[in-house]
């Protein structure tokens, strides 16, 4: 088959072939732009942030240097200072400087996101951008509602070359964007200008490539894109591979294929199939590393549905269903079984509940403790079927989209473990993707297949449960509930749950508070919440996902090893650190 | 009437031809001989399914599958015996020396191509140095038949009518040199003012190049007005033939003399004419053996069941009859054996060589 | 005249037809024994539809300890994701699949051949109307079509697939019958039917149906594989509800979740049903290909 | 002497007559599709944004980050009225704009469209013209050999390729060229590292990752064609003017060449309704070997609730599908004297 | 009695967007049939005989005119209550072969129109088996044979006779035979010929016969007329004898002398007209529509358009500005 053998081949460094997980489908149509969706940016080779997260299991607010070599954070979350890197010029030769920045923070907020959103009162806002030098930003947090992710969104920056894009957004800008601010009219009608923009900055295509990165987009096709270096990077010195070829993917089915045939240096995660595993396993170099991945899936009650009201049920059901058996089926390599359902992901459940983790009830499958909640719930067992309290025929039915392979799978051994303990139940996919969330969100479904636990900030998990989707809403910082089947809430939780052993609480409430409390309390909060999650189990957690990568060993060496904190970013981030070198 | 050395001869004898059928292999046409004497036009009549055309492709050598002739020769002068030809050589014949006028002459040329194409690949086959020859010879026959030849060369098919169609398929025949003209049905389909001209044609044609000429059709009024000599068929067999004007004057088998009974005239007692009772028999209802007339025959005697009815000879008069009166000297072939029957018209010397 | 050549051998062959239909249906069998594998398999399929299901409880067993197990005699086709006997998916997945087939096909024709024949019969506006609207239906990309169609209708049923595949393919019916039907309106014996006064009821149903019946009945047959690669082409693409052991989604599953167009494990999976796709295509084929024969005579004679 | 119609001049007035004729049936025909899938589309449940943010959550993107660039693509979400929407798109049509892709937003749908479509067109065209020729010479071969066992095997062959779906030719394919035997590349359209060009590198790259596409495509059409081409052939062999050029004396090599152009030229019509068909089967067979062409593309739409591009395809698949069907007509009508000169079709 | 009164049809073929071709094929046709009489229209290919019998027979419209069926004008009539008087008309097909339903014996093939006509008198299947019998054994045919066989095995002789029975079953006034022998068999041909005939007599039933072959038009009876039409005007008409032995149309004339004529049986005419060929139809209305081919036209012929009459004292009426007599038909030969 075909190797990289032709064409101008790479002397030295070599090509380094991989899979940007974050944009699967390249767009040969896509404008170079690093907010575009289908933007010819490549996060970690030719698009820069101002920092790399790390993927730490509980503090959000760490990272590795990007276009900043270095940044202090105030004590209290309310600013950040950042410090360029000293020696870093655009590929086209310019330097890169704090203006850069602040265009580039410019046309973030065109784009809304959490540290540079427009929205009054949004929390972990910035309120003040501010050249200190030219290669000096500091960014101040609007502490009216303050945030501890407010840095983490600041740093989460793309920068771009403000020569290249200084069109893309008016001269007055921050003088619109000071007019935003506050109440009234004004405000109104100049926070409306600014999100006018975001669709110009987001169609807007440079010509060409100018990156800081390690990388400048070389050509692309339908399948590939080609990157050759950026001799002016900062670290270039240190970028092992000359050239990296990225390849398009559809289907997962692709990705195995490059992975048995040994093509790609490195590709995160997909679902696997035990027997494709082995297969890439044997192709000499490939290997696997894994490490954290702040996801878990689990199934999701709709308690406004009869009998699923009843937490016995769930209980019950929680009980039935064998969570190794179903990893097994469905995602043997991707994931770990569920060890019990807090609404974390196990590693950082470890780290936030450290020794209370093994009194929570781990809910191993147990028919018999199942039968006593299940009559506790007043069902009953006819001719070995369980029927509903008033003697009608209990059908469970789970919603899984049906282009999710593993999800499917899992859903039909979950269906299939029930069956054979007495609950009639059966598996109903919905077409695609987006028509399962819409009817997931309007209250559809009886059951259906969930992601949750997303990390790492204590306050993303828990709104996960109990945020919008369960009724409660941040307005301002004001928490406020509404009734099932309204605004959202498909999951109808009630309001507040008694939790043994720490009594009647408001999940809602107190998941709002995570966001601004210090650590010490948010402890205390995930903790509780934690609690009531195992307890009245809104979602019953199937398996924790493992963000499993793939390498070859055979062109280059200094992947990440287990465990690291890099394996979330791409591997763009690893070779612009300077860690892969050539063989 | 004008004889051309060039025209052949062409004797059939014994001919039989077999269609393979779910019942079995089944004769068409058995046992016919029958002589062109160059120069003339014979006449071939019967009625649906009688065998006329498989006779006429007998002639080529080109009976079509299933159909294969099973026994006989076709001696043609300066061919040989068609029968026996094959491959190119056969290929060469057709056309060259045969003409053939197709029985469905109205769609016997190709859709998409023009008269004047067609004639070039006629002229390619038959490796026609001359081709703008070729293409002034054929629009000399189109003027000489009526037509405005250039335009007809330059025409499809489907632009012209059927009476046109017709003529080009005569120039086809005749414009490599062929004088032997075969005419399947040449007016059947056409209407009366149109056959009367082409039936002119013919004869014309025939006269003025020397041809000896077969026309075989269903009318006996168009044999009447265009063939020396007749023969007539049923059943696959040749019941009776002879000069035109004496069969027609003095029927002597009585399938001829009921058929002419049959058929409406203009003049005369209109009660006088009656259908044949019965109907012509199909491939499949062909008696095997005896007469086979004699279930619609009013003269029909017990020796018909049986035996093949003895060829009677009378002159250029031939009859196959039980029941024929022929006269004294009237000379009676033994049914079944192999006899070649020469008989001449009026003028017209006999040139056929008998037995190869 | 090409026309009296050709059909005294058309009259023959429907003489031999109608005297005794079933004698030559046997010979034409017989000629080619290919044809009697053809109603062999056919049979055969009819049979798993209607009784298949029964031979397997209700909840096909699964062993998670053999998943995608090699075929072996215990599991010719091996087992599926879950453990699960692909035969045995295979089997009791051929009800829904062969249902869908006959719903789609019964609507098919009965439309194909409804509109067509009133269009042919009543020519006209009305033909030029329906045949307008038989166009634009063929024009209209259908998969497309069916792949939209699916993101709004749930097809939870057979007998709803069918539906919908009918409602979409009746174009190419139509338009053939109502060919057909112009060209027998002027036969003869239409015209007299008309001509006496006969009943426009009686025009369709006695004089022009019986004659277009085997070509009906063909398109029946061919309509029926279209649904099934249609419907089983769609849970393919995994656009339909989920269906553990239905064809399609055996496919689906075999392809984008056990990878077998990349490893050899999930290949029996994957070949099972394509198997039986190609074993029903073959059937239908074959038996079409003895119908041809028996209904046209221009076959009939080589 | 009669002389219906004079060939030349006619000729061309009646081809012209036709295309205009096709031309006004083909601007309804686009007009009810554009309505009908308008109509169809926007009736699609299924909201974009969520669907958009699960899957880049899922990814791995940050909350707040996939929140951030779902918002943005709010932009590009059509708004006002059913009716009004219709407007808009009718009169953007008008204009040849096909609004704006969402999955790609910023860019015009028509850019998206055909860029994709050239790897429909080119393999589908490609895939035809190869089971024409196949298919045609051994139609022949099929007709003339009609009594033997091989034509016997040819006409089954054909009737079964041309019974089996695309999609179950293109995973036997698959399953035995990239999984038994891995020889053939499973996607893509070409590998990067050749500069794109007419270079022999990139070209043989090029045809590589097209071959399984096109071979299906092929083998999935050729069985039509020899069953066509037979049946066709069949029908000349009996027509009348054969015989006739046999009786002339004419060469086997003309007579040969008389039944081909008489027999293919039926087949044009089937040609059009091929492409449509085709058209239909390049959505399995590129899901299946993931070639991004429409069929692909129109998955995506659909599954990312791209209503403009949605809409798109499906009308330039089913312009394809009109074009494809005049060009037949026409093809017919300069090849058949007979329809040329107005008369009666064949 | 069954009349026509200036029967004209114009058939436009569509020929796309840009307007198509015109053929008149009825201008204005009179014609009347007496209750059992005979009338034969002759004409060469095209001319319009079809036509016209399809009008009869109720199966084609007409672009105007006037049909008198026993004293009713259809166009006094609404187009659903017309049907009925049409069906006193009824067409005998000239092919056999088509005109039967293969797929029905031809029991089934009678029994349709014979049940309706039972359903309207009230009688029963009895009724309707015995008419059957009664209505095959009328044209000729052993009931016992034909009733249960299949139109194929039957020869085209005797399909024609059960068309004919079929045609009987509503007991019409009038029958139209559409070149009604022209695909039998020479030897059977008499045979239909006379049984039409034979209906005239026995049952009073009309015939309009439609043929080219003048011939045939004799055998339906002497006392019939004998119209002949040419590019759909009938050009000469009167008793059959008459046109046949006097004509006075060139176009009479030209027809006869293209009857082929039996050398040995019967002597040629000795005024036979040379025929020309049909020329393309595309001249203008004003002139005689035969004058293009006529041998005999002069000034007045090409600018003028006769009508039917009896113009020079003919015996027969005919449209022709200069109608002379000619012998153009063949005499029986002195016998050998
Ligand atoms: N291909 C064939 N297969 C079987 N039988 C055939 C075939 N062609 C002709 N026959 C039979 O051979 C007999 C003679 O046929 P032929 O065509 O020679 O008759 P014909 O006298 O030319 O009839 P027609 O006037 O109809 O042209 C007929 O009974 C016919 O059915
Ligand atoms: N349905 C029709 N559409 C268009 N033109 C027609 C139609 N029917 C008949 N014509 C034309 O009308 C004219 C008269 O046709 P008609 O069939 O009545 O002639 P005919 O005298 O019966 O001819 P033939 O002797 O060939 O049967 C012809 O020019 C014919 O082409
Ligand atoms: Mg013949
Ligand atoms: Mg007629």
């Amino acid at each position: 088959s075909s190797t990289s053998t032709g064409g101008k081949s790479a002397s030295g460094g070599g090509v380094y072939t991989t899979i940007d997980g974050l944009k699967p489908g390249l767009d040969v149509n896509g404008p170079i732009n690093p907010w575009n969706p289908k933007g010819n940016m490549f996060q970690g080779y030719n698009a820069m942030k101002l920092g790399w997260k790390k993927n730490h299991l509980t503090d959000p607010n760490q990272f590795y240097p990007g276009i900043a070599a270095s940044w202090d954070i105030a004590p209290d979350n309310s600013s950040i200072t950042l410090h360029l890197q000293p020696n870093n010029k655009w590929s086209d030769g310019k330097p890169v400087t704090a203006e850069d920045v602040k265009l580039s923070i410019a046309l973030a907020y065109t784009q809304g996101s959490t540290a540079f959103a427009i929205t009054p009162g949004a929390a972990g806002a910035a309120s003040e951008v501010e050249i200190v030098d030219d290669h000096t930003v500091k960014i101040s947090q609007d502490m009216s509602n303050p945030s501890v992710t407010f840095v983490r969104g600041v740093m989460d920056s793309f920068v771009v070359p403000a020569h290249i894009w200084k069109d893309a957004v008016p001269a007055d800008f921050w003088d619109k964007l000071k007019a935003s601010r506050g109440e009234g009219a004004e405000a109104e009608k100049a926070r409306a200008e600014i999100t006018a923009l975001s669709e110009k900055v987001l169609a807007f295509a440079p010509a060409k490539d100018v990156s800081a990165g390690p990388y400048t987009l070389e050509r692309m096709n339908p399948g590939e894109a080609l990157l050759v270096k950026n001799k002016n990077f900062y670290n270039a010195a240190n970028v092992g591979p000359d050239q990296v070829k990225l390849l398009n993917y559809t289907g997962n089915e692709q990705i195995w294929n490059y992975l048995i045939s040994g093509k790609l240096d490195n590709a995160p995660f997909t679902a696997v199939p035990a027997d494709v595993m082995k297969r890439i396993g044997q192709t000499p170099g490939n290997a696997v590393v894994k490490g954290f991945s702040p996801v878990s899936v689990a199934m999701a009650f709709n308690q406004s549905k009869k009998p699923y009201d009843n937490v016995h049920v769930r209980r019950g059901l929680a009980y039935l269903v064998n969570r190794d058996e179903v990893t097994k089926i469905a995602s043997p390599e991707g994931g770990t079984p569920a060890l019990t359902t807090t609404g974390i992901h196990q590693k950082p459940a470890e780290a936030w509940l450290g020794g209370e983790l093994s009194q929570l009830e781990p809910y191993k499958l147990d028919v018999a403790k199942a039968e006593k909640e299940f009559k506790e719930a007043g069902l009953k067992k006819t001719g070995g079927k369980w029927t509903l309290p008033d003697g009608k025929p209990w059908k469970f039915t789970i919603n899984v989209p049906a282009p999710f392979s593993d999800w499917v799978s899992a859903a039909k051994a979950v269906t299939s473990q029930l069956n054979e303990a007495g609950v009639s139940a059966e598996v109903l996919t919905t077409a695609d993707y987006p028509l399962y969330l819409e009817e997931l969100s309007a209250g559809k479904y009886d059951v259906g297949f969930w992601l949750v636990a997303l990390g790492p900030a204590p306050y993303n998990i828990y709104q996960r449960l109990y945020g919008a989707s369960n009724g409660w809403t941040n307005l301002g910082g004001k928490i406020k509930h509404s009734a099932p089947g309204k605004d959202g809430n498909w999951m109808g939780s009630p309001e507040t749950i008694d939790v043994e052993g720490v009594g009647k609480v408001n999940p809602g409430e107190l998941t709002g508070k995570l966001n601004s409390a210090p650590e010490a309390e948010q402890k205390q909060i995930v903790s509780q919440l934690a609690k009531a999650a195992n307890q009245d189990l809104p979602v019953i957690q199937l398996w924790d996902y493992v963000n499993t990568q793939f390498v070859n060993t055979n062109r280059f060496t200094g992947f990440p090893e287990n465990e690291s904190d890099l394996l979330r970013e791409t591997s763009g981030v690893w070779i612009q650190l300077g860690m892969i070198k050539k063989k | 009437m004008t004889s051309d050395k060039r025209a052949p001869g062409v004797r059939i004898s014994d001919l039989s031809v077999v269609y393979r059928t779910p019942a079995g292999e089944l004769p068409a046409v058995r046992g016919i001989d029958l002589e062109l004497v160059p120069g003339t036009i014979t006449g071939v009549v019967g009625e649906s399914g009688s065998g006329k055309s498989t006779l006429a492709l007998s002639l080529l050598n080109a009976v079509q599958p299933p159909g294969r002739i099973s026994a006989g020769s076709v001696e043609i002068d300066g061919l040989g015996d068609v029968v026996a030809l094959g491959g190119d050589d056969l290929r060469r014949a057709r056309g060259r020396h045969v003409g053939y006028v197709f029985q469905a002459a109205q769609s016997s040329l190709n859709p998409l191509k023009t008269v004047g194409k067609q004639l070039l690949d006629l002229g390619r086959s038959h490796d026609v140095e001359d081709l703008p020859g070729l293409v002034k010879e054929a629009r000399s026959l189109l003027d000489r038949m009526g037509m405005d030849g250039a335009r007809v060369l330059d025409s499809h098919q489907h632009e012209l009518s059927g009476g046109m169609r017709q003529r080009v398929g005569i120039m086809l025949a005749l414009v490599l040199n062929a004088h032997l003209v075969v005419l399947d049905e040449p007016t059947t389909a056409l209407d009366m003012i149109t056959q009367a001209t082409i039936l002119r044609i013919i004869r014309e044609v025939h006269e003025e190049r020397g041809l000896t000429t077969l026309v075989i059709t269903h009318d006996l009024g168009v044999v009447a007005e265009v063939a020396d000599r007749l023969a007539v068929m049923y059943g696959g067999r040749v019941v009776e033939q002879g000069p035109t004007r004496e069969v027609l004057g003095d029927p002597r088998h009585p399938y001829t003399r009921g058929l002419l009974q049959a058929i409406p005239r203009l003049v005369g007692d209109i009660d006088e004419a009656r259908a044949l009772p019965g109907r012509p028999p199909t491939l499949g209802t062909i008696p095997a053996d005896g007469c086979v007339f004699r279930e619609r025959c009013a003269v029909r005697m017990d020796v018909c069941e049986t035996g093949e009815p003895p060829v009677l000879t009378q002159g250029p008069r031939i009859v196959a009859c039980h029941a024929a009166d022929m006269g004294p000297e009237a000379v009676t072939e033994p049914a079944k054996e192999r006899q070649t029957v020469t008989a001449g018209v009026g003028d017209t010397p006999t040139t056929g060589e008998e037995q190869a | 005249m090409t026309a009296t050549t050709i059909m005294p051998e058309a009259r023959t062959a429907s003489a031999t037809l109608r005297r005794n239909f079933w004698r030559g249906v046997w010979r034409v069998m017989k000629r080619k024994p290919s044809r009697m594998v053809g109603v062999v398999i056919m049979a055969g399929f009819a049979f798993m539809g209607i009784f298949g299901p029964m031979l397997y409880p209700e909840r096909l067993p699964r062993d998670t300890s053999a998943l995608y197990a090699a075929p072996s005699w215990a599991h010719p086709f091996g087992t599926d994701f879950e453990g699960t006997d692909v035969l045995a998916l295979v089997v009791t997945g051929s009800r829904y699949v062969l249902l869908t087939g006959l719903v789609t096909a019964v609507i098919t024709v009965v439309l194909g051949a409804g509109i067509g024949l009133f269009a042919g019969f009543r020519r006209g506006r009305w033909d030029s109307v329906l045949m307008r609207i038989t166009d634009m239906k063929l024009t209209i990309p259908g998969l497309p079509l069916l792949l939209v169609l699916s993101t709004i209708w749930k097809f939870t049923s057979a007998i709803e697939m069918g539906l919908v595949l009918g409602l979409l393919g009746w174009g190419g019916v139509a338009r053939a019958v109502r060919a057909q039907t112009l060209s027998l309106r002027e036969r003869g014996f239409v015209e007299a039917a008309r001509g006496l006064g006969l009943s426009t009821t009686h025009i369709i149903g006695k004089e022009l149906l019986p004659s277009m019946a085997p070509y009906i009945a063909m398109n029946m047959l061919i309509a029926v594989t279209g649904a099934v690669y249609a419907q089983v082409g769609l849970f393919f693409l995994g656009v339909l509800p989920f269906e553990a052991n239905n064809w399609g989604v055996m496919l689906n599953l075999a392809v984008f979740g056990g990878g077998a167009l990349t490893t050899t494990a999930a290949l029996p999976y994957l070949l099972a049903p394509l198997l039986a796709i190609l074993l029903l295509t073959l059937g239908i084929v074959l038996v079409v290909d003895a119908m041809d024969e028996i209904f046209n005579p221009r076959l009939r004679e080589e | 002497m009669t002389l219906i119609g004079v060939p030349g001049r006619s000729g061309v007035i009646a081809v012209a007559r036709r295309l205009a004729g096709h031309l006004a049936r083909g601007l309804v025909m686009i007009l009810v599709v554009t309505t009908i899938s308008f109509l169809i589309i926007r009736n699609i449940p299924g909201d974009p944004m969520a669907a958009k943010y699960e899957k880049l959550v899922e990814q791995g993107m940050s909350p707040e980050a996939a929140q951030q660039a779902v918002n943005v693509l709010y932009g590009f979400m059509p708004t006002g009225s059913m009716w009004e929407q219709y407007l808009d798109y009718m009169k953007g049509l008008a204009r040849l704009d096909l609004g704006q892709s969402l999955t790609v937003p910023g860019t015009g749908v028509s850019t998206v469209l055909m860029s994709a479509a050239k790897w429909t067109l080119i393999p589908v065209l490609a895939g035809t013209l190869l089971s024409f020729l196949v298919g045609i010479i051994l139609g022949v071969y099929a007709a003339i050999k009609r009594q033997g066992k091989l034509g016997d095997l040819l006409a089954i062959s054909g009737s079964l390729l041309h019974g089996v779906p695309q999609y179950v030719l293109a995973l036997l394919l698959g399953a035995i060229f990239t999984t038994l035997i891995p020889i053939l590349p499973a996607g893509g359209t070409a590998d990067i590292m050749f500069e794109p060009g007419f270079n022999a590198g990139y070209i043989g790259s090029l045809v590589q990752h097209a071959t399984l596409p096109v071979v299906t495509y092929a083998l999935a059409s050729y069985g039509g064609w020899i069953l066509a081409m037979k049946s066709s052939v069949v029908t000349v062999l009996g027509d009348d003017f054969i015989l006739a050029a046999e009786l002339r004396g004419m060469k086997r090599s003309i007579i040969f060449r008389y039944i081909a152009r008489n027999a293919i030229l039926p087949l044009f019509t089937i040609l059009a309704l091929s492409l449509g068909l085709l058209f239909g089967g390049a959505i399995f067979i590129e899901r299946i070997f993931n070639y991004p062409g429409l069929g692909l593309m129109l998955i995506d739409s659909i599954t990312g609730r791209d209503y403009a591009l949605m809409g798109g395809a499906f009308l330039l698949i089913t312009v394809a599908i009109i074009i494809a069907n005049i060009a037949a007509d026409l093809l017919y009508t300069v090849i058949d004297p007979r329809v040329r000169s107005g008369g009666e079709a064949a | 009695m069954i009349t026509g009164k200036g029967i004209t049809k114009t058939f436009r073929q569509r020929g796309g967007m840009l307007g198509g071709r015109e053929v008149k094929a009825l201008r204005g046709v009179d014609f009347t049939i007496e209750k059992g009489g005979a009338v034969s229209f002759i004409g060469e290919s095209g001319c319009g005989k079809t036509t016209l019998g399809r009008i009869l027979a109720g199966l084609e419209s007409y672009d105007s005119g006037e049909i008198v069926i026993d004293g009713v004008p259809m166009s006094s009539l609404r187009q659903k209550s017309r049907q009925p008087h049409f069906r006193r008309i009824q067409l005998i097909h000239q092919d056999p072969y088509s005109a039967l339903n293969p797929a029905r014996t031809i029991h089934q093939t009678l029994d349709a129109p014979l049940s309706l006509r039972a359903k309207q008198t009230g009688r029963s299947r009895a009724w309707m088996e015995e008419r059957a019998e009664e209505l095959l054994s009328l044209v000729g045919l052993d009931p016992g044979y034909v009733l249960p066989r299949y139109p194929h095995q039957l020869s085209g002789g005797m399909r024609q006779r059960v068309v004919i029975a079929r045609a009987l079953t509503v007991d019409p006034d009038m029958l139209v035979a559409d070149e009604a022998t022209s695909m039998i068999d020479v030897s059977l041909r008499l045979g239909i010929l006379a049984l039409l005939k034979d209906l005239r007599d026995r049952l009073g039933v009309s015939v309009l016969f439609i043929t080219h072959d003048v011939a045939t038009a004799r055998y339906i009876g002497l006392d019939g007329e004998l119209y002949v039409i040419y590019r759909g005007q009938v050009v000469e008409r009167g008793p059959v004898e008459t046109v046949i032995a006097d004509p006075v149309h060139p176009y009479t004339q030209s027809l006869l002398s293209a009857i082929p004529v039996l050398h040995g049986l019967e002597v040629p005419g000795e005024e036979r007209v040379v025929p020309t060929e049909a020329v393309d139809p595309s001249q203008q209305d004003a002139a005689c529509l035969f004058a293009a081919r006529c041998p005999f036209r002069t000034e007045r012929c090409v600018s003028e358009l006769p009508v039917l009459g009896h113009d020079g004292g003919t015996l027969q009426e005919h449209a022709c500005f200069h109608p002379q007599r000619r012998s153009v038909v063949a005499t029986p030969a002195v016998q050998l």
